[in-house]
């Protein structure tokens, strides 16, 4: 019974984790078409940020997060301005910008390396200490990233649904034009989006070295794992997304108390693979045809 | 590849049936864009379909061409079952077919267009082989005569005109020697002299022995091309007969017609038995 | 306020790249007026329509609305600015209720102020609106999916309204209740500029017919001078 | 008269040969060892990115299986070196043809997948591999990597200049993997991914099956880019893990990218191009390095995205057009 609730617990955390910096990835896909490669960085970034303003400035842990935040939506809208912006106009945009993306991360984590050097450095945001919930003990630091990402997860849903801003969001997706023959500035819609997905992944970056370390490179795994989830749920299904991050957090989890940690993560890619196999749009995407 | 049916014999003798629809039907979601469909078309004949926008024509060519499949409904050519065929096998087949949207490689030239048409649009190929074969490279200067592009065979797709992008989807759709030429709406969009350009190279098309069944809102052409026409509104079949009794069927008139154009057609046509449009 | 026209196009030239569609479009339509553009297919019409809402840049020429230059701005200020596009095949949020595709016609803040009286005007004028009101817009049939693109317009409240093909792809029975629709919108006064392949009721309807013919008007008249030229009606009324 | 194509082909024969020579004569000019060792360097990562080149840029599939394929084909060889016993020369041909069937039931997975969702399922594969091996799971000599399985077996013969004989080795199979790629785009299958990529559903309409002549393609060049693996291992006589890394799959994407995709010449302009900022930035910018190779390609994707081969042409062109004009009298158009 004892592995049974620590795969759970462990399994929730990681699905937590994910789901944070996955529903950013696929809200940037939805409303912009864009796969964004630096969001690895801007996750380890966020992590960076909340170490520099709180052990090396000193401010409270508080001002850590939301400075990692302002961060994170920060390189969000400088990339917005620096490459998105032309680019939205050229020709097969959808390949261009990732390639565009590969270079600004090597840049960033270069800045990274040359910043915080290449060695392991603890993130200052730790909670010690749990509580029991009959049987299962609970640390402490997996309960508070698991109700921040629940939060977040409520916050960003509302916003979605029930705002305004949150409403051209969606419009924009599903169809830019009509979206701006509605008078919505779309301009501004990738600014927004590009900001609320930085500063996701900054508080996925703290949450994420918060249970290991701060290294340049911490950015890389997390993100290929945000993209399989985004690809079992569907690119730009951003409901979806949030459910397949704790299923997928939960079968690594799982695998990895069967087959030894390091084989969680192949073992979650060779299950992604069956599942593009099966079913090449996603688990929830739909295929369009295309008219002649 | 389903397995095929008893095998019929070769269906190119005259008035032998060459595609079969029973009982087809296409839905998206709840909406049915073709609905029951049942009809035959014979060789060497030509066969011209109306109806309204959105009345389920073009779904109708994407499930016989295997651009899509259809929900219910089998579909036989040359006594074959091709309802799950992919578009290649169906393009192998025997059928071809032009698009409403003048479809053409934007960016190879009329030559390459229709090369690339004939190489691979014959039969399928295992290997793609190093160079065009010597039977395409015939076949795609015979038929950009036949379709008056000799000189612009050098012209990119996308700066041709659109009668000429009509040309050239007409072109690369022969070069594949299909025994069934599909055509969706050949003239639409185009100025009257231009209608009845395309309209003489579609009748040499069908006194050449190629059995066609051809789309179009133009009615004058509709009528004047097909030997009979098959009318259909919200993806069901309204009305099936010689063009000259189109212009006498009420339903047809109040669904799709309107008097207006019925009356001036009827003035120019319809006039008694001996209608121009018998082919 | 009747007084200078309150959407006039100068010399226009637009089109995709390097291929022009419209080559030198001049036309100006007044307050009130019910203005429409017929032409072939592939003439520009809908060029037209996207290169004064600004979804297309034109390349030469001006458009000004009630005398303030419009042309080269972006769509939402443009249409802040009152202009009003119902585009060709309705572009609904496919996976929006028809509710939420209204409430996306009112997302500027003018037109949010009136939201409420303007959303019980769109369901008197199209009450299937009202009945559909939780439906997914990808679910309707063609006949709800136009009434859905006029209804979202007129929820954007702008000062001139403009439809491009609403027969497109209807049956008769259904584009009469659209046309209809159209009549009452005009009785209320408000300006349109309506976009149509060939449609002789349509024509009887309009105040000014402009005929557009390879991206240039080829003539344009009140409708009942129209009415009078059997040759303008051959070529441009339906084959 | 000549049609465009038959031109188009005829000058890449004439570059094709010119290079060929220049490179035939470079190592009785050239005495330095570094340059040599350099220049075969230079050949297998061209190898692998005229390759990716057909690929990515006239196949138009966005994999990024690249690498994972060329170190299929370098660590098959060293199996077979090392269980077998055979020499390079027979086992580096045997492991290019395994690379083909693990390219095919790799392309059978991704290759219905389109645009984005191949990238990611290639990247993702790559990133399998490289952790199964780093953790031993597949007994390929882990972190350290494999070695002590033979080499091409110069040293005997020219002892000290051993490594001219790898160069005419790399030379030669660069050469070959070339005139393939030339054949394939001058031939009907680049036609065939031309006209895919312009409108895929009138291509299926007019018999081209996009799986079919994706695979085919994703197999022919999985032969030639599991030959470099082969001869990567028989030059450096070790074969590690890193050459499956993140960061070495990006550099040899930027080659491409920067050379210019779906251009004959690209692959080999960006190969040269990235490996000699590569060495200048080592000395300049040394601990910046991947500062400035990042944003140098963020730089070429957004105002040169038909990379340098693109701006060449298009320069070449500008100029033929000026002087044809000046040539024609004034009246003719």
């Amino acid at each position: 019974m004892d592995t049974l609730n620590q795969i759970l617990v462990t399994g929730l955390t990681l699905g937590a984790m994910y789901a944070m910096s996955t529903v950013g990835l696929s809200l940037v896909w939805g409303a912009l078409g864009m796969l964004n490669l630096a969001h690895g960085v801007i996750l380890a970034i966020g992590g960076y940020t909340a170490y520099w303003v709180i052990a090396q400035m000193g401010f409270p842990l508080v001002v850590g997060l939301f400075g990692a935040m302002a961060m994170g939506a920060l390189l969000g809208v400088v990339m917005y301005f620096g490459i998105v912006r032309q680019m939205l106009k050229s020709k097969d945009f959808e390949t261009n910008i990732i390639i565009a993306t590969i270079g600004i991360a090597i840049a960033l984590e270069n800045l990274l390396l040359r910043g915080f050097g290449g060695s392991a450095i603890p993130q200052p945001i730790q909670f010690s200490g749990g509580f029991w919930i009959g049987m299962v003990y609970v640390p402490w630091q997996n309960a508070i990233i698991l109700i921040t990402a629940v939060v977040f997860m409520g916050l960003l849903a509302w916003f979605l649904q029930k705002s305004r801003h949150g409403r051209a969001i969606r419009a924009t997706a599903q169809n830019r034009d009509a979206a701006r023959l509605m008078g919505v500035d779309t301009g501004n819609v990738y600014i927004q989006v590009l900001a609320l997905a930085g500063a996701l992944a900054a508080i996925s970056g703290i949450m994420l070295s918060s249970m290991t370390t701060l290294t340049p490179g911490m950015g890389a795994d997390p993100m290929i794992k945000a993209f399989i989830i985004c690809v079992v749920a569907g690119l730009g299904n951003v409901g979806a997304a949030a459910i397949a991050a704790f299923a997928l957090g939960m079968i690594e989890a799982g695998a990895q108390f069967q087959f030894g940690s390091h084989l969680g993560f192949p073992t979650l890619l060779v299950i992604v693979i069956a599942v593009l196999i099966w079913r090449p749009y996603g688990l929830f995407g739909r295929e369009e045809v295309e008219r002649l | 590849m389903a397995s095929p049916a008893t095998p019929a014999p070769a269906a190119d003798t005259a008035g032998a049936t060459l595609l079969e629809c029973e009982g087809v039907s296409k839905y998206f979601g709840a909406l049915a864009a073709v609905k029951d469909l049942s009809f035959s078309v014979k060789a060497g004949e030509v066969l011209g379909i109306g109806g309204p926008n959105g009345a389920g024509k073009t779904t109708l060519f994407e499930v016989i061409s295997g651009q899509t499949t259809p929900t219910e409904g089998a579909i036989h050519f040359d006594g074959r079952d091709i309802a799950h065929m992919s578009a290649q096998g169906i393009c192998h087949a025997g059928i071809a077919r032009t698009f409403q949207l003048n479809a053409a490689f934007e960016h190879l030239t009329v030559w390459d267009n229709v090369a690339v048409s004939a190489h691979f649009g014959r039969h399928n190929r295992i290997f793609p082989g190093l160079r065009l074969d010597r039977r395409a490279r015939e076949l795609s200067r015979e038929m950009i005569d036949l379709v008056g592009l000799t000189d612009s065979v050098d012209v990119e797709a996308e700066h041709l005109p659109v009668i000429d992008r009509k040309r050239l989807m007409i072109a690369s759709a022969l070069v594949t020697e299909p025994r069934l030429l599909l055509m969706d709406e050949p003239v639409g969009g185009l100025t009257p002299p231009e209608i009845d350009e395309i309209q003489k190279l579609v009748m040499r098309l069908h006194e050449g022995g190629l059995t066609i069944v051809v789309i179009e809102h133009v009615m004058r052409f509709l009528m004047e091309v097909s030997s009979r026409v098959m009318i259909l509104d919200h993806g069901e079949k309204i009305f099936e007969d010689e063009p000259a009794q189109l212009l006498r069927d009420p339903t047809v008139i109040e669904v799709y017609l309107g008097k207006s154009a019925a009356q001036s057609l009827l003035a120019t046509h319809g006039g008694g038995e001996d209608a121009g449009a018998e082919s | 306020m009747t007084g200078g026209p309150l959407l006039e196009v100068e010399e226009l030239a637009s089109g995709y790249g390097s291929q022009l569609v419209l080559h030198d479009i001049s036309l100006s339509v007044r307050e009130g007026e019910l203005a429409v553009v017929l032409g072939p297919n592939g003439h520009g019409k809908t060029t037209l329509l996207r290169t004064i809402s600004g979804l297309l840049r034109p390349q030469r020429g001006q458009i000004r609305l009630a005398g303030q230059r419009v042309d080269g701005q972006r769509v939402h200020r443009i249409v802040a600015a009152g202009v009003v596009h119902v585009p060709q095949g309705d572009l609904l949020f496919p996976d929006m209720t028809v509710l939420e595709n209204l409430q996306m016609g009112a997302h500027l803040p003018a037109a949010r102020k009136e939201y409420q009286q303007r959303l019980q005007m769109v369901h008197d004028l199209l009450p299937r609106l009202a009945e559909r009101a939780n439906q997914q817009a990808r679910t309707l049939s063609g006949g709800e999916r136009r009434m859905v693109g006029i209804g979202r317009g007129l929820m954007t409240g702008g000062r001139i309204l403009m439809l491009d093909e609403p027969s497109l792809g209807l049956a008769p029975v259904i584009i009469e209740q659209i046309y209809e629709v159209i009549g009452r919108l005009r009785d209320e006064g408000i300006t349109i500029v309506l976009v149509e392949e060939n449609a002789e009721r349509i024509a009887e309807l309009a105040d000014e017919v402009h005929l557009l013919d390879h991206g240039h008007i080829a003539w344009h008249g009140p409708a009942v001078d129209l009415m009078s030229r059997p040759e303008l009606r051959a070529t441009y009324l339906g084959g | 008269m000549m049609s465009a194509a038959q031109r188009a082909l005829r000058n890449d024969i004439v570059i094709g040969c010119i290079l060929l020579a220049l490179a035939v004569a470079a190592p009785f000019v050239v005495d330095s060892r570094f340059a040599i060792t350099q220049t075969i360097v230079f050949f297998i990562w061209a190898m692998v990115t005229v390759q990716w080149n057909l690929v990515f840029g006239y196949a138009g599939i966005f994999s990024l299986a690249q690498m994972v394929i060329f170190a299929f084909g370098a660590y098959m060889t060293a199996v077979i070196g090392l269980e077998l016993g055979w020499s390079v020369w027979a086992a580096a041909p045997v492991a290019a043809v395994g690379a083909v069937g693990f390219s095919l039931i790799l392309g059978l997975a991704c290759l219905r997948l389109t645009g984005a969702y191949v990238a990611l399922l290639t990247l993702a594969v790559a990133q399998i591999a490289y952790v199964l091996i780093r953790t031993e799971t597949l007994p390929l000599g882990g972190q350290s990597g494999m070695s002590r399985f033979g080499d091409l077996g110069f040293r005997p013969m020219l002892g000290a200049d051993w490594y001219i004989g790898n160069y005419y080795v790399g030379l030669t199979l660069l050469t070959i993997s070339i005139i393939f790629s030339i054949i394939v785009i001058r031939g009907p299958l680049g036609l065939a991914f031309q006209a895919l990529r312009d409108s895929p559903g009138l291509a299926r309409a007019r018999g081209i099956s996009r799986l079919k002549y994706q695979l085919w393609v994703f197999g022919a060049t999985a032969f030639f880019t599991g030959l470099a693996g082969g001869f990567y291992a028989a030059h450096f006589r070790i074969v590690g893990p890193q050459i499956l890394s993140l960061s070495l799959l990006l550099f040899m994407l930027a080659m491409v990218v920067i050379g210019g995709r779906g251009r004959v010449w690209g692959a080999l302009i960006g190969t040269g191009v990235l490996l000699l900022t590569d060495e200048l930035l080592r000395e300049v910018a040394g601990d910046y390095r991947n500062l400035v190779l990042g944003l140098l390609i963020a730089l070429f994707v957004m105002f040169m995205p038909q990379g340098i081969a693109g701006a060449l042409s298009a320069g070449v062109d500008k100029v033929k057009n000026r002087l044809t004009r000046k040539r024609e009298t004034p009246s003719s158009h």
